[in-house]
Order: C-alpha cells, then structure tokens, then sequence
C-alpha cells in the first residue's frame, strides 16, 4: 500500500517525529511504499543538518536522512514554514545571503502542493503532531 | 470540481484555537494551495477550532497579522463546506452571531449566494469522518 | 502570588490545577489562550465567578481583542494591557506560569 | 476507521474528543502520552472499559513499556507494537489523528 | 547549602509526561546544574508530571535514552525535597510503590538514609508555592 | 526592579516569544531592569537568523536583536537546547564543520547556570511557554 507520512513537530521536543519514524520503518519493512513524508509547521526543524546531539542519544535528523538513503525516501520540507522557522538550502542562503544553508542529505524544501497531492496519491494518510 | 480524472473526499479538521499557536493560519494555507487542486473539500471546526470564525478580531495589540478575513474568501476558491460543531458552540456561550457569515455563489442557480456554514452534530460529525478519502488534521 | 494561565480551558487541564492551588488573596491573570476563560456564558464561567469571591482574575485585553472577545468577559474581571502584566509581576512575591 | 491519540487524558481533552465521535465498529489507537488512557484504575478507566463493548480500543506496547506501565493496562485492550500500528493503518479505510 | 550569602528557595514545577515530550527530562538538567549553586531546592510533581517518576521505564522500543535513573541520584546533590500531588497519583491509580524510591544521606545524622518524597495535597502545595522565591514551569 | 525572563517555545509557533518580547518592552519602558532573557527548550529557535518570515508579519527573530541593541539586553541561548535544534555560533561552526552559523545580533550561546544565575540574581523570573 501507498502511504503519506505528514511530520508536524521538530525534534526532540514532541515524540511526533520519533513516532512517525518508527511507522515510516515499520511500513518500509512489511514491503509498503511511503509517497512521501511531508514536514510541515515546527516539523521542518527535523531536516536541520546543523544539530549536534549529544553522543547517548538519537540523531533524529541523521536517522531520516539515512533513511532516505536507504529506501529512497521522499523527505519535503514546507517552504512557507521553512522560512518561518530558518531552515536555508543553498539557493535561499544565496538569494538571503545567510553565512550557510543547514538543509541535511535526503531532505528538500519545497511548497504545500507536495502535501496536496500526497494526499491523492496515497492510499493512507497519517498525521504525527502535538 | 475536477473534469477528468478522480478527485478525493478531503477534510480539514481544526481544533485549535488562533493566535495562541499557529496552527490555524498554516492550516488555512493548507487549505487554500489545495483548493487549486480540485478535490472535494471540507473544513470541519471543532472543539476550541469554533474560536477561529469568531468575528471582528483586532490582533494589533499582540502585533500579529490578523489572517481571518481569508475565511471570507474561500468561497471564492469553491470552498463552500464548512462544518462547525454545534455543541462546541454552545460549550463556549457561542452562536453562529458570533461567527463570521461565510457565503459561496452557486453557478448552477444564477450565482445565487448561499451559506458555507453548517451547523453539526456528533453523528453528523461522525458520518462526516467516515466519507472521507484523507483527513487533514490540525 | 500572581497565577498565569495561558491554556483554553475546554482543550487543558491548566485553569483547573490553577483555581485548585491559588489560595484566597492571590491574582490570575490569563493571557493567550487562557483568555477563553475569562468568558461569560462558558462551561467554566461558574466556576469562575465562584473564584472571584476570593481571587482577583485579570485578563489581556490585547489577548481578547486578538481572539475578538473582548466584548464577552464576565462582570469582575480586571483587563489589563502588558503594562498591568508587568504591574503584576512587580506587585506578587512570586510568579507561577501553569504551562 | 482509525483514531490516534497521542495526549495524556489527564491534560487534554483530545481522547474525550475522539470518544465522542468515534462509532461503533472503529479502533482507537493511544500512542506516545496518550497511552495513559489505556490504564486500569485510573479516573478515565470506567469510560475507556464502557467504550470497549463497540469500539476496540489498542494502545502502542512501546510507549506503554517507555513509560514503566505496561503491567497497568485494562482488560480489553489489544497491545500492539509499530507493525501492528501500520497493520491498523492499512487495515482501517481512514486515519483521524487528535492532536 | 551555602555558607555565605543568602540562598534563596528555588522551587522546580514538573507537571508534564516523561518522552512524550521533552520538557521532563530538560527539567532534571536544570535541576542538576542548579544543584551547584547551593540554594534551597524542592521539586514538584503535579498533574501528569507524576509519570516522570514511575519505576522500571523501558524505552529500548521508542529508541530514546532512559534519564529516569538520574532521579535516584539527586540525593547525592542535595535535592532532598521532593513533593508529589497525591491527588494526582489517586486519579491515574498510582500509589507510591509505583513509583521510585528517591532518599538521601543526612549528614547531621550520621548519614542515617531519609526518603526524599513526601505527599502532599493542595493546601500543603499551596503553602509550598508560597514560600517560595522563584519557581521554574516545567 | 530586575527582572528575569524565561521562554521556552521557539518563534511563530506558539505565542510564548511574542508574549515575552511585549512583556519584556513594557518592563523596559516603565523603567525595570532585564536581567537576562534565557531561551530554553524550542526557545532556542529564537535565536536564528537563517528566518525569512513573509514580510506582512512581525520578523520574531529580527524583534529580539533590535531590543537587544537599544537596551543592552542579554539574550543566552541554553547550549544543550542550542545544539538538539541546530543553533550554531561561529565557535561550534568551526568545531563541528556546518556550512555557516545561525547565532542572530544579539543572542549568545551559553549554559544552563545562566538562567539559575538570572534566578537567583533577579527579583522575579517570568516563564513563558506552552
């Protein structure tokens, strides 16, 4: 089955995105196919490559993006909330001129659209928030 | 809606009240970059999500964009099913005097205005639920 | 002591921990979304002209005028802009944030 | 149809929520806090046992052993972990999470 | 406590579930670096903050790093005062066998081993904010 | 009188860093002493001068820094919080290899003694979060 992951919370703070990575794995290995997994709201945060956790825990945003790797996973951050929230890849620390960008491997910043049409081409949709 | 192809039974559920968090004017974005998609549409307004229609908000004080009178317009995008829960209403000492009057004109009856808001239930709620292809939830 | 309480009362449980611990004498003052408490004909509305016997409650008006009900608030509340906030602070020993 | 909830019903009102809407038939999933619902002896423990005659009602082993109370949980429920969370996904034609 | 200059009472309010978010285990931070400033430290547990001190977490399944047996040693650091709602544990049917033993050494007693945890309802809870000079929302 | 202010919810999101930053001007300008605004938790995000918020809203970042040049304020970002989320300074950029640094004018990074110091030092301490 096709499933749309939505991601609204950052790392560390709320359990929503640890959750919906725990799903989106599970789903991978029972065969599934994931469409897409949308961060929206303070969900962005998750594709920040600039975290430096320390060494006893998880690396929420390293794990995704190994992920993705892996499975070929489709990893969007909303635009819109993106700038908001200061996540920069390298054609906004451009057009901005910010000193870096901070968007890890696996990630991309796109627009709401990407949610829109997650939701029909999935089959399922799940939604991980606060 | 769309011409060819299937479109999807979409709700949007808000639940949180505006201003205190976001969530209410990113959903309302949600909603309006869908609309061009031409999906079947409905927003549902629930528990402390009632207090987004609430009308005459003056958000100067608190130096925030006031983004309600996008409501307004969804109509205007053929968003033209809004569900409020009536119990929440009453919950709150609310009535639909106190909500913002939202309209759609009906192109199959000479344009003629009609109400987008609809009062419901806890079944009407839950038959609504059930109907859906995807919820969107905030 | 000075009671903010910046939660809905109909989606936290942080209006009823606050009237459960702020004795008699003490100040609530609501602010964000803890504003909808401040509100006559509520669910909670009762409960809080009860407190209001014992209990000075305060709300911000920017907060009210933010969520357009400001024309709604119950007889005996004190509005209060960030001004009368930083009034509060000053004038209670302590400051309880019931997050 | 599937309904997640992921709140303490302690602090939030998003399990009374999903009670009140949830039919006959459905599944209600409790994860991450909002396993505290699927306890027994608990306040909420009497309306959680009554839901269960129309309603089956799951809760995420995980989160119940993270937590220290998966020896709590009442009758009834059906423990699952994240392949049986996906399993409910897939099996259930729609998803409603109550954030 | 400190020798010279005056302590104040600090007084650390944890009223949130451990991993469901992060706000129980920042708060232990703070509490641990605080322990070096020698003032007069208390910890309350109110609300779903009683989770935090269940016994015998396992959080292998969830894949995040247990801190609760950190509670065991703020003993060591002299945070000896440690309050828990008892109307709080009653409504989630918890008692305190439910939960960790926390005690400390007392040095004025030949480190005899005193519990560190003491119930209390919501009169004693309101003294106990009272008195306090600067509380931490947790 | 000196006051201490805590915010623990990052920018937008939640109202938590709007509320401080008005409370904090109105303190300023009756006449009080901030001691220090300590960002703990999401809080941290506040300090991020990677955002490009729409420019029909308020800039919640941008805010902060103007407040803290007119008024010498001091802003500390908890570093624990800091290195979860991906706040980086020039120093850690260095040690850790990122792209660039994302510390706004005006904010530092420092320790959690930083905000028990503003406890004991100030005569009051507001927390705002969620």
């Amino acid at each position: 089955m096709k499933l749309g992951i939505m991601v609204n919370e950052g790392p560390y703070t709320h359990q929503a995105s640890d959750s919906a990575y725990h799903f989106t794995k599970a789903a991978l290995a029972k065969g599934h196919e994931i469409y897409r997994v949308f961060f929206y709201h303070d969900g962005v945060q998750n594709g920040t490559d600039f975290t430096t956790p320390p060494q006893d825990d998880r690396n929420v945003v390293k794990r995704w993006s190994e992920l993705a790797g892996e499975h070929g996973l489709d990893l969007v951050l909303c635009v819109a909330a993106a700038q908001r929230r200061g996540l920069v890849d390298e054609d906004e620390q451009k057009r901005h001129g910010k000193t870096g960008h901070n968007v890890a491997p696996g990630f991309r910043i796109s627009g709401l659209g990407q949610l829109i049409e997650a939701g029909i081409q999935a089959d399922r949709l799940v939604v991980f928030g606060d | 809606m769309s011409e060819a192809g299937a479109t999807k039974k979409f709700l949007y559920i808000n639940r949180k009240a505006p201003y205190g968090t976001i969530y209410a004017w990113e959903s309302l974005e949600v909603v309006l970059i869908g609309a061009a998609f031409e999906q079947d549409v409905s927003l549902l307004f629930m528990d402390d999500g009632v207090y987004q229609l609430v009308k005459e908000m003056q958000t100067k004080g608190i130096g925030m964009k006031n983004f309600t009178a996008t409501y307004a317009a969804l109509g205007d995008y053929e968003v033209n099913k809004i569900y409020i829960d009536k119990d929440a209403l009453t919950e709150r000492g609310l009535t639909l005097d106190d909500l913002q009057h939202l309209v759609w004109e009906d192109e199959n009856e000479d344009w003629a205005e009609k109400d987008s808001i609809h009062l419901v239930g806890r079944d009407e709620i839950a038959d609504l639920l059930d109907e859906q292809d995807v919820i969107f939830n905030f | 002591m000075l009671h903010i309480v910046n939660k809905s009362p109909f989606t936290a449980g942080a209006l009823q921990s606050c009237l459960r611990i702020a004795k008699a004498g003490s100040t609530i003052l609501m602010i964000e979304d803890g504003i909808y408490g401040a509100l006559d004909g509520t669910a909670v509305s009762g409960q809080i002209r009860e407190a209001l016997g014992d209990i000075t409650v305060c709300a911000l008006s920017h907060d009210l005028e933010a969520r357009g009900v400001n024309g709604k608030v119950l007889d005996g509340i004190t509005l209060v802009d960030y001004d009368g906030f930083v009034e509060l602070v000053t004038a209670n020993d302590g400051v309880q944030s019931w997050l």
